[in-house]
């Protein structure tokens, strides 16, 4: 079993009318995910890839019973789509968007957990259990990449998550679910949050986490394994080990710490806590062979 | 994005937060005259973006004109090329108090930090002694409320008058942060006078890249860049920061950047700039080979794996650069992701030999900055 | 405070609301200039506070000047003393829609109600048809989304292009509902032209009077106030409303006041006037007398039974105030709360007969009216 | 026993300095209230009627245990001194101020709601359990209307508390508890709100409301009664049968009603749910004595 989604999962997609929003629609159905409607306003009875387009996520709701929502709305309409889904109900929304603004990622985490909701992003590839199903803009259909198995993989990168999972799977693993949380300073949801999940998850043997300098999620999961909320093997690739200080590369999460968030606090902390921290991606692998992971 | 002190302070000023008497001067000839306004003693400022301004000489506290002419000349003459000196009046200073508000992403909250011991050395302070740093979590859907600055106020153990200060411009600052979506906006430090008004002495502002499109009144005037490659990356709104080493990087992504810059260290290599290509830039790759071509760099590395950033594209782009550019320095590609195929096909049609493995690549491009340097 | 149609229109224009061409006038003879701005057909719309402008006549559709010239004479000439006339362009209408903003007390919220089906009778709709009136609720801290009313819009049946306008219009009728703190404002009706254009053809404002310390700009001009004892009322900031009975009302507290109202119905009386004799005016009889003089009415109650509101301070208030403005009809007193007995003590010495009964106070102050009429 | 306050609640006073606030604190005191200690910023380290002051609520709770908040700043700081009070933990609250703008209280009623804490006001006189304890400004020593007894109150208005509660006593009844919910158009807390109060409290055998036109609190108390969630006696007054329809006499809560809140609508809706009405304050007690309400 996979987490967050798998073939069962009633998948709403927001902005599913768009060039992206249609685009990634087609490939989740095709990798079999259970795309079941969209919303665009203006476009209401109108199909995408056969499925029913409404005005808002009431209408929609009116006919369907939805377990998710995809979003793919573009940046500055993303608090209102992810509001929107979350004042209808919606416990699990992905959304995608690269460019939030900061204040809005502020109070979509902040109405996230007053709905006590799931909401993965923005600024992600989304979440996806190979060979299952996707919420999210994954190359699925590159093999060597996305490949089912038994690690389960949590990133805050889009490019490097393609990098480290290349050699995971080149090593002779596969992953049970990837969830991008996203690479910007404010996530909606945290490593830790999601950790739970992959404890409980029977499909998953050990977690990978991707890194970045910056903030301080890394730290969180090692508190959680500290506390025994997650016990499973946990290999971490973090990079910016030689990175300068007070320079933000790209939309690193790096600024909002206040003193924390280098790289050698973050390895102190997993090592510490029984985790083990690869210095390189094709390291990752070799890791997890060190902690008797299986290859199955 | 990351405003000068000057441009901070014009914020304080309409915000109604008080600042020292100052002008703004961007040529020695400019300097008397601001003298004469500002008067003696008065203190001299570089307006640069990089911290340690004080330790770097940067700043310079005067007495007298002759000492004056003489700073201003010699800051303007330096090699990195200062584009502008803020001539303030010296404050009568009693205390120093560090205010800053920033976010806390954890609770999606705002953060008030607040030390009556000033803001000198935050960072050891926060380790050594956290109690004197008051940390407070604002519901930015309500805002700061009054009772929390009140709170701040007395936690600081100001008198009533100060405190009564305090509150309002801890208030008039919250509303800065959020009127101009602020990562951080900090007055440090904040000026006690003696005779008991709170004055700005130095303000940081960065604001969110997210938001500059609700700001289009602030910009960093691009003629204050001294350095070519750094204005034609902000004219493109491309993330560039130049370093002095061998190896410019033109990679997609924060996390793949980061690696690849550990990479190269690892393998003794040094690192020019990084440019980021990924995201909203990968069919920039002219532009982004332009910049670095303006960079004293002996070669350029490009690693990619990207998903919407489709690698055959990049690939075209950057087959298109070589041949309008003539670069006289090795490239060296790693380009990987949707449609990887046509573009491996596309570089090696070119006569590039583009590589797959990002470990190879940093090797290769490492040798080669190495060769040419003998 | 409730505010004139043209006060309102004046709101949504700089809210970016479109509203009718149309031009304010104040004479008779700043008429014929305006039907030349505005030209013909036009309506001429009376600018007063009362509802029911309609029936009552005070809204006159004119297709040529000779029809204009002599409706605009008639309205003014009005023994209610109209003060002003909106000189307004006829709308192509299409559709006439109702959207308005109130409060939500129960859930603490704002409450966004739209009716596609007009405003002309939305209480009636609201008993008869309420699937056709859309409530909304808003989250204040949040304020008004864009999804709620893009939701809101299609709800109406509304085409996209209309929706779109719709969604907009009201995102900005929100804005302005926030910024001037009101009790209600409400679009009734909102016009949907033929060309397919949004525009304000009436609005409604009430602004909570607590709030009114934000709002300097607005007010009511006090010339516009046809009545005497109206002016002379607000200019104290003191509540009051006149009617056509007998006895004037000088009473403590709306629950009070209510209820003394019922009272004097019960014995067969009429009122005169309310006038808001506690709370912060307890201190002001000299000023609640002299505006009770100006109504004609037979008799002046007094009931009052405060606790902040002192009763000793009240009774002192109107003997000054009877020594100083000698009355011409009889007062009646009812006096009670905090320091009763001395405020009887005072009542008396200065000849009154304090009564301590309301029922009883009520009973004579008709009986009074009574014989005064005979 | 009485409820909201007793000799047991320990209550701090914000506003303590101020005129009003340190002239109903000593009545507060003489009356028999545990008022612990006081807020006033800028004016630690005085003390009023021996009482300590503190900068903030929270510098106060360092120091003291507090049951409940006694608010006694202007209209325009009253949302202010509120959220300070929810924010410190505290969930009982009285605030008196008249004048406070309606949006301040739409946002003190929906904190209030949050944080599931009883906000009494604003303009009222408080609340007072006569011979007992008291939070607000009452005239307690004028015994012709302030008498112990076993009639529960809860009024919208503050003379005509006075008038009504008078007519009582005359007729040989006296109050258990009197909650004045405030006269303003948003209430922080709602009559149907405390009925589940009286309901427990053995020393209210009956309760008599005191509503007015305009708003829906007394259609809410029928409701209540027709679910069962209010069992007791109750007789309710209300003015304004005879005023003219649309006219907003003082700060009546009538406006904001769109429709609803006429007289007559309450009155048919609280005689369907057995509640007595009485058309004039005199006639409260007698409707009591019909009830068969004992006189102890």
């Amino acid at each position: 079993m996979s987490i967050f989604i798998d073939r069962n999962t009633r998948v709403l997609v927001q902005g599913i009318t768009g060039s992206e929003g249609s685009f990634w629609t087609k490939h989740m159905i095709d990798l079999g995910t259970q795309v079941i409607c969209g919303v665009t306003p203006a476009k209401e009875g109108q199909t995408i890839h056969d499925i029913p387009v409404y005005h808002s996520v009431e209408r929609a709701l009116r006919n369907h019973v939805v377990d998710a929502s995809m979003i793919f709305v573009p940046p500055k309409l993303t608090k209102d789509a992810v509001f929107e889904a979350l004042a209808n109900g919606i416990k699990k929304i992905v959304t995608m968007a690269d460019g939030i603004p900061l204040f809005d990622m502020v109070a979509i985490r902040h109405a996230a957990l007053e709905h006590n909701a799931l909401v993965i992003g923005g600024n992600t590839s989304g979440v996806i259990s190979p060979e299952e199903a996707m919420m999210g803009s994954f190359p699925y259909w590159i093999q060597r990449v996305y490949k089912r198995g038994n690690i389960g993989v949590m990133t805050r990168s889009g490019s490097l998550t393609n990098e480290v999972t290349a050699m995971i799977v080149k090593r002779g693993y596969g992953v049970s679910t990837l969830i991008g949380v996203g690479g910007d300073p404010v996530p909606a949801t945290r490593f830790s949050e999601m950790l739970p999940y992959y404890q409980q998850d029977e499909q998953t043997e050990a977690v990978v986490i991707i890194g970045e300098l910056g903030g301080t999620m890394e730290e969180e999961v090692a508190d959680a394994m500290e506390k025994g909320i997650f016990t499973k093997p946990l290999v971490a690739f973090l990079g910016g080990r030689t990175a300068p200080k007070g320079q933000k590369m790209g939309h690193a999460g790096a600024i909002i710490t206040g003193g924390k968030g280098a790289v050698e606090d973050k390895i102190e902390a997993l090592t510490k806590a029984g985790a083990l921290v690869a210095d390189r991606p094709s390291n990752v692998g070799i890791l997890l062979e060190q902690l008797n992971v299986s290859k199955k | 994005m990351k405003l000068f002190e000057y441009q901070v302070k014009d914020l304080f000023n309409t915000a109604g937060i008080a600042i020292p008497k100052s002008q703004l001067i961007h040529r020695v000839d400019q300097a008397s005259e601001a003298f004469v306004q500002i008067g003696f003693p008065c203190v001299i400022k570089s307006q640069v973006l990089s911290g340690g301004r004080g330790k770097a000489g940067l700043i310079q506290f005067v007495k007298n004109e002759g000492k004056g002419m003489e700073e201003v000349t010699r800051l303007f003459a330096l090699p990195q090329k200062i584009s502008s000196l803020l001539i303030e009046e010296a404050v009568d200073i009693a205390h120093e108090v560090y205010a800053s508000f920033t976010i806390d992403p954890l609770s999606g909250s705002a953060l008030s930090i607040v030390s009556a011991a000033g803001g000198v050395d935050i960072e050891t302070l926060a380790i050594e002694q956290p109690h004197k740093i008051l940390q407070t979590k604002i519901d930015m859907n309500l805002g700061l409320q009054a009772y929390q600055a009140n709170h701040i106020a007395y936690e600081c153990g100001f008198d009533p008058e100060t405190a009564k200060k305090f509150t309002q411009l801890l208030l008039k600052l919250y509303r800065l942060f959020v009127q101009y979506d602020c990562e951080l906006l900090e007055i440090n430090p904040l000026f006690i006078t003696k005779s008991n008004e709170l004055v700005a002495g130095d303000g940081k502002c960065s604001i969110d890249d997210n938001s500059m499109f609700r700001h289009e009144d602030i910009s960093i005037p691009l003629g204050d860049i001294e350095n070519e490659a750094e204005r034609l990356a902000a004219e493109e709104g491309i993330p560039f920061i130049q370093f002095d080493g061998d190896i410019s990087l033109m990679c997609a992504g924060a996390g793949l950047t980061t690696t690849v810059y550990d990479l190269v260290h690892y393998e003794g290599g040094t690192i020019a700039n990084y440019l980021e290509f990924g995201g909203p830039h990968y069919k920039k790759a002219m532009k982004a080979m332009e910049i670095c071509l303006k960079v004293p760099s002996k070669v350029i590395l490009i690693v990619t794996f990207g998903t919407i950033a489709r690698a055959d594209v990049m690939a075209q782009g950057i087959v298109e650069a070589i041949s309008k550019l003539k670069p006289d320095r090795p490239i060296v590609t790693c380009i990987r992701g949707t449609n990887e195929v046509e573009a491996v096909e596309t570089l090696r049609k070119a006569g590039l030999n583009p590589l797959f493995d990002t470990e190879e690549a940093v090797r290769l491009a490492v040798a080669l900055a190495k060769e040419t340097k003998i």
